[in-house]
């Protein structure tokens, strides 16, 4: 195993494991906004994951794809807070 | 390793699907949706399907996230039946399920590389697509110029989105200043009077940032539409993280800026152009003597060239197409005044409707019973932040 | 430029639609879209009569199984002429029986409807097995909002439950598409019917057919599967009701015939499936489910569509014999029942012009008011029934011979018993018009003048359908030829 | 008899029954196009499990100066053209269903398909009732109108 | 040689990238209410994020180590405003800190010496499962 396989798989496990925390926090979490959280958290680590596992496989080109995750996740949570009821964005119309 | 990763990412899958069954909270469940897109993007990268997992993530995660939550903002946003298994479903579930896993019994081993899928035409487009088209990204260069009428069947099921989600709901679009027929009656939020929210003025720090931001991400949808003959990416990537920015700008400055800035009669010319431009692409090959969509005619003298030119039109008019169908559809959705037409919840014995009126304050006990008893759920027991749970 | 005739089918309407909606003018969108669909139906027609032998029209230059083809064969040519014409009638009747907030936007309706031909002539053409597919979302998300345009709130539902059932549909044939693939490794009609040999005894080409069948039979409105046939056409606007009765499920049953014959082969499909043992039984169902029921609905489009549902049970029945007389039947039938069906809706689409409403009770008497109507609406019904002079007589009797030379003469009965049944609801609405009093106390009628522009293409096809009747040897040579090349004595 | 290595495929297939089961069993119109939605997904997965080949790389040419590099192993890009397609499709039926959702929340006053179905139900009942009650009337006025003699053809 | 010693400095970071993800992974799980969550989330964007693209900076060619800093500098703004108005949105819902049950450490604990080595083993424990084997 060479360093930087070892290195990658090691920082994939821990990737994997912190995805694993945050979907615990999402299931326990009391408020909802724990969940909206969790959800961050859990969209940060897919795009850590992806761009670990782009040098794992030799395929440095993927960063893009770790880029659209990112601008997904953050757009995701604006929404969230734009169309429900726990957010505070909600003009009145 | 990859068969680790590609197990716990199933497990993930799976484990996120059965909680989205079970979750009456339409909310919750929404996000859920975008987590089962984002994983699942995941696991196609695993198995090197990096254009699949680019468009998974930019539209599942991105586009079809925001679109559930402008509906649930219009709807109700909690499911009304408690869950009880529904047996006809099941059978029909198992039964189906149980056909799919009989014809798996004779399928190759998962990626064995001799199976009789690789041989005919993918064999052909893995040795001859450099030659013939020339693009270091073979996707790219079967969807546009191989497998052409593909791509323009598909730009057409977008071309036809657009136009449904504009007959369906272009009608009442709210206009901007709070006008309409009653200015003063309050949309029948489910949110209690009193708590009533800061504008988004008080914001400052989102706007600025996103101020900041947007260019960047035009920019890199840009990138994006010119990089798809080289590494993943292409016209739908690009169409939809373009549209992705006009989105974040509508949800940071509200709807009412973003139809300002970005007219839908604009929008909707801008559509038809882009269907028209592949369109157009392909009458000028059949007018040059060639097929309809054969690129080839283009530069006689050598065809990959023609290929490179007709790839790239026809890459451009996929790119305005999506963008301009995805800006329309989140911005009919969110400009769309809510009915104020009262929630009916049919009586437990389904004799007599109630009509419930949401904003009026007495509700009726078993509505109560049904939003409290998902802000419980939301809210958590063990009485934490107990003041949050306000008394609706 | 006769040589690109397969494609302009198709792309006539399919760029028609972004013009309509580039133009944005309300007169000009309905000239542009019923200028498209006559020139569609003016390239099928003239392929379909100068083609000697199945025409093969590589897209983007590639040769076929590397590319996509377009592969017309007779049958093809046929059902394309039929789809074609149809749509030209339908769309003449513009934007009839549709909500009023369309008003201001109606070349969103248009392209719409344009991208629904565009989508089912691509069907009918294409030769390539995920192509098919591509055109079958198509023709059926536009078909979804245009049932959703109806002027009822019901309409709504009918399209939301046509929307879930339909793209479930969708979805089937799109796994059964990816086994077909992963079996045969190609996706070109003739490429997977060669390798298909090897590959025969293989469970997953099994599953793989009855995926795309049991898709394509949600499509097609199969008796268990048909729920969302009678909602979407009694609800949908006049002209995108008309058009789907006389089309959508017709190419659907094409497109089963296309997968049984040119991709699976008849041996296989009939031989080692028995597929033929599966069809009789539903469709023997669904002749007298459907007929059945047809003669206690209220309304006379929710009547006519139960009567589809019977009607599709003959086109399977036709199918399951599994010969050659049996295609050259269902393919007869699949023309008459087009025209004569989308006649008969035509001409409840005039009455619902001038009176307002469908429902049975409000066309009491009226026989007497509006001679010229019913008299259609009776020939029209005659050619349902299958009464010699009508060009329903001749797809039955087509069909009775394919039975009887199947050496089964108790299904020739089974198939004369359901017609009694489309004679009792269609003479229980020739009751109503001619030998009931009409309403003292009814409400108003819509207009008085008679809605010429509704009552023409209702009148025309009426007397095509009876006309085909006569001459009855046009129709039936071409299509005897047609089954001829599409069977190639493969059985 | 051996078992091929499909358990991927058996992962993929229990993901679709999940999701065909949410969109047959919950009334929920926006539970219904989440389910539909999950369905799409995996059966997008079952064609990108087809073509992956042990061992290959993303079907992207790796170039050595100019030249793609010879003996190289890549997963099969037919699966990933169809699933492009696929996708759009998903997301195009996805936001046509969202859109009559909202239209049938405005018209019926809720988006559960067992209450939609049942105003459905009571709207064609009373047609039907005020269709009965006008044929008796109907009915009732021209027995009097024959009753009262008045030979001549009744016009409507 | 000079890229064996690239690399050491980049596994370096990385380890130090995904320690720290998994840090604030435990805050995320521990933290008694909301707020201090949005802390432990925020560990992981800024510093386990950073580092770790940075130390996978030292792997990638020129190219890509841009991308890796474009990628740096999205998720830092990113994340942040995301936390930010996550928090400010769930004050203005009226989530407050007073109100979550909190463990009263000045009242003396009469917890047996064993108890107390266990939830000190419990801690010590909980707080690096994921070293690797």
């Amino acid at each position: 195993m060479t360093l930087t396989a070892a290195v990658m798989s090691f920082a994939a496990v821990a990737i994997l494991v912190t995805m694993v925390m945050a979907l615990f926090r999402a299931a326990r979490g009391p408020t909802t906004y724990d969940r909206i959280l969790a959800l961050n958290l859990f969209g940060t680590q897919t795009v850590l994951l992806i761009a670990v596992t782009g040098f794992l496989y030799e395929r440095p080109e993927w960063m893009d794809l770790a880029m659209v995750y990112g601008l997904c996740n953050f757009v995701g949570v604006l929404a969230v807070l734009r169309f429900s009821k726990y957010g505070s964005f909600m003009e009145d119309p | 390793m990859e068969t680790a990763i590609t197990v716990v990412l199933f497990v993930l899958l799976l484990a996120t699907a059965i909680i989205l069954g079970r979750q009456r909270n339409l909310f919750a469940a929404s996000m859920l949706t975008g987590i089962f897109s984002l994983v699942s993007a995941g696991l196609f990268t695993v198995m090197e399907a990096v254009d699949v997992a680019f468009t998974e993530a930019a539209v599942g995660a991105g586009i079809s996230t925001v679109l559930m939550l402008a509906t649930l903002s219009l709807t109700e946003d909690v499911e009304a039946r408690e869950k009880k298994i529904s047996w006809p479903a099941l059978a029909v579930v198992v039964l189906t399920g149980g056909a799919l896993i009989y014809g798996t019994l004779d399928m190759p081993n998962f990626g064995d590389p001799h199976a009789v899928v690789h041989g005919e035409i993918a064999r052909y487009y893995i040795d001859r697509s450099w030659d013939e088209i020339g693009l270091p990204n073979m996707v790219t260069s079967i969807l546009a110029s191989y497998r052409g009428s593909d791509t323009f069947g598909e730009l057409g099921v977008v071309f036809v989105a657009g136009t449904s989600v504009l007959l369906l709901l272009g009608g009442r679009r709210s206009e901007l200043p709070a006008s309409g027929e009653s200015p003063g009656h309050e949309r029948p939020s489910s949110r209690p009077p009193g708590k009533r929210h800061a504008h988004v003025r008080e914001m400052p720090v989102v706007r600025t940032v996103a101020k900041v931001m947007l260019p960047y991400i035009v920019l890199f949808a840009f990138y994006v539409q010119a990089h798809g003959d080289f590494g993943p990416g292409g016209g739908f990537q690009a169409g939809v993280i373009l549209a992705t920015a006009f989105i974040l700008f509508g949800l940071v400055f509200g709807p009412q800026e973003l139809v300002r800035h970005v007219p839908p009669e604009r929008l909707e010319r801008i559509m038809a152009v882009g269907l028209m431009i592949y369109g157009g692409v392909g009458v000028v090959a059949m007018l040059l003597g060639g097929q309809f969509l054969a690129y080839g005619v283009f530069t006689p003298s050598h065809p990959s060239h023609g290929h490179h030119y007709g790839i790239f039109m026809v890459e451009l008019g996929v790119g305005i197409t999506v963008s301009a169908v995805m800006i329309i559809i989140y911005a009919t959705f969110a400009t769309r005044r809510p009915s104020l037409a009262p929630q009916v919840v049919l009586d437990a014995e389904d004799r007599c409707e109630t009509e419930v009126s949401a904003d009026d304050v007495p509700l009726v006990p078993e509505e109560r019973a049904l939003r409290s008893g998902a802000d419980l759920l939301a809210e958590g027991a063990a009485g934490t932040d107990a003041a949050s749970e306000v008394p609706s | 430029m006769s040589e690109h005739l397969p494609i302009l089918m198709v792309l006539v309407p399919l760029l028609s639609a972004p013009l309509v909606v580039f133009i944005k003018h309300r007169k000009a969108s309905r000239v542009i879209a019923t200028l498209a669909c006559a020139l569609s139906a003016c390239a099928a027609w003239t392929l379909a009569l100068q083609m000697s032998s199945a025409v093969s029209y590589p897209l983007g230059g590639w040769r076929p199984a590397i590319g996509i083809e377009l592969r017309v064969d007779f049958a093809g040519a046929y059902v394309a002429a039929i789809v074609s014409t149809i749509a030209t009638f339908a769309i003449s009747l513009g934007t009839r029986g549709t909500r009023e907030d369309v008003v201001g936007r109606e070349m969103f309706f248009y392209a719409a409807f344009l991208m629904c031909v565009a989508g089912l002539m691509g069907m009918v053409v294409t030769g390539d097995a995920f192509n098919v597919f591509v055109f079958l979302e198509i023709s059926s998300l536009s078909t979804y909002t245009l049932v959703a345009m109806g002027k009822e709130r019901r309409a709504l539902t009918a399209a939301l439950n046509y929307l879930f059932l339909g793209t479930l549909g969708g979805t089937f044939v799109l796994i059964g598409i990816g086994l077909m693939y992963q079996m045969t490794g190609t996706l070109n009609a003739a490429a997977v019917s060669a390798r298909i040999r090897e590959v025969e005894h293989l469970r997953t080409t099994h599953v793989a057919f009855a995926f795309l069948a049991v898709g394509l039979g949600i499509k097609l409105a199969v008796f268990p599967l048909h729920q969302w046939l009678p909602g979407a056409y009694s609800q949908a606007p006049h002209a995108v009701s008309s058009f789907l009765a006389g089309t959508a499920t017709k190419v659907m049953y094409f497109q089963l015939i296309r997968v049984v014959v040119s991709f699976f082969g008849v041996a296989y499909v009939f031989d080692t499936l028995h597929f033929g043992d599966f069809l009789l039984p539903l469709s023997l169902v669904a002749m007298f489910a459907g007929s059945l029921s047809a003669i206690f609905q209220p309304s006379l489009r929710r009547l006519l569509a139960y009567s589809s549902i019977g009607q599709v049970g003959y086109l399977t029945l036709a199918l399951s014999l599994g010969t050659e007389a049996g295609l050259n039947a269902g393919l007869l039938h699949l023309g008459a029942h087009a025209v004569t069906k989308t006649a008969l809706f035509l001409i409840a689409a005039a009455f619902i012009a001038q009176v307002g409403d469908d429902r049975l009770d409000r066309l009491s008497g009226l026989g007497k008011r509006y001679p010229l109507l019913s008299l259609g609406f009776v020939l029209g019904g005659l050619s349902l029934i299958g009464v010699p002079g009508t060009v329903g007589f001749v797809s039955k009797w087509a069909l009775l011979e394919a039975v009887l030379a199947g050496g089964r003469p108790w299904l020739a009965f089974l198939i004369l018993a359901s017609s009694m049944l489309a004679v009792v609801y269609v003479f229980r609405v020739v009751e109503v018009l001619y030998f009931r009093a009409p309403l003292a106390n009814a409400p108003p009628l819509a207009r008085e003048r008679a809605d010429w522009g509704s009552w023409v293409p209702a009148g025309l096809l009426v007397l095509v359908s009876v006309g085909l009747g006569v001459w009855s040897e046009l129709p039936s040579e071409y299509v005897a030829t047609a089954a001829q090349s599409l069977f190639g004595g493969a059985r | 008899m051996t078992l091929p290595n499909v358990w991927n495929y058996w992962a993929v297939v229990v993901l679709m029954m999940v999701g065909l089961y949410i969109v047959i069993a919950k009334p929920n119109y926006v539970k219904k196009l989440m389910g539909l939605s999950l369905f799409q997904v995996s059966v997008i997965m079952l064609y990108v499990s087809m073509g992956r080949v042990t061992g290959g790389t993303a079907p992207i040419y790796i170039l050595d100066d100019g030249a793609p590099r010879p003996f190289v192993l890549y997963t099969n890009p037919v699966p990933h053209v169809l699933m492009l397609t696929a996708i759009v499709v998903g997301i195009a039926t996805t936001a046509v269903g969202l859109a009559l959702v909202v239209r049938i929340r405005e018209a019926y006053g809720s988006s559960e398909e067992d209450v939609v179905a049942e105003l459905d139900r009571r709207e064609v009942e009373a047609a039907n009732a005020l269709a009965a009650q006008r044929a008796a009337e109907s009915d009732a006025s021209s027995a009097t109108a024959a009753h009262a003699g008045a030979s001549h053809e009744e016009h409507a | 040689m000079i890229t064996d010693v690239l690399h050491v400095i980049g596994a370096f970071f990385v380890v130090v990238g995904a320690l720290f993800c998994v840090i604030g992974g435990i805050g995320v799980i521990r933290l008694p209410d909301f707020y201090s969550r949005c802390h432990g989330s925020g560990i992981t964007d800024s510093a386990g994020a950073g580092a770790l693209l940075l130390g996978l900076m030292f792997f990638a060619p020129p190219l890509v180590a841009f991308k890796l800093l474009a990628l740096v500098a999205f998720l830092w703004v990113s994340s942040t405003v995301s936390t930010h108005s996550l928090a400010k949105a769930a004050y203005s819902q009226g989530v407050r800190i007073e109100n979550v049950p909190r463990k009263d450490w000045t009242i003396a604990p009469p917890p047996p010496p064993a108890a107390e080595d266990a939830v000190l083993a419990d801690a010590a424990s909980a707080a690096d499962p994921e070293e690797p084997a």
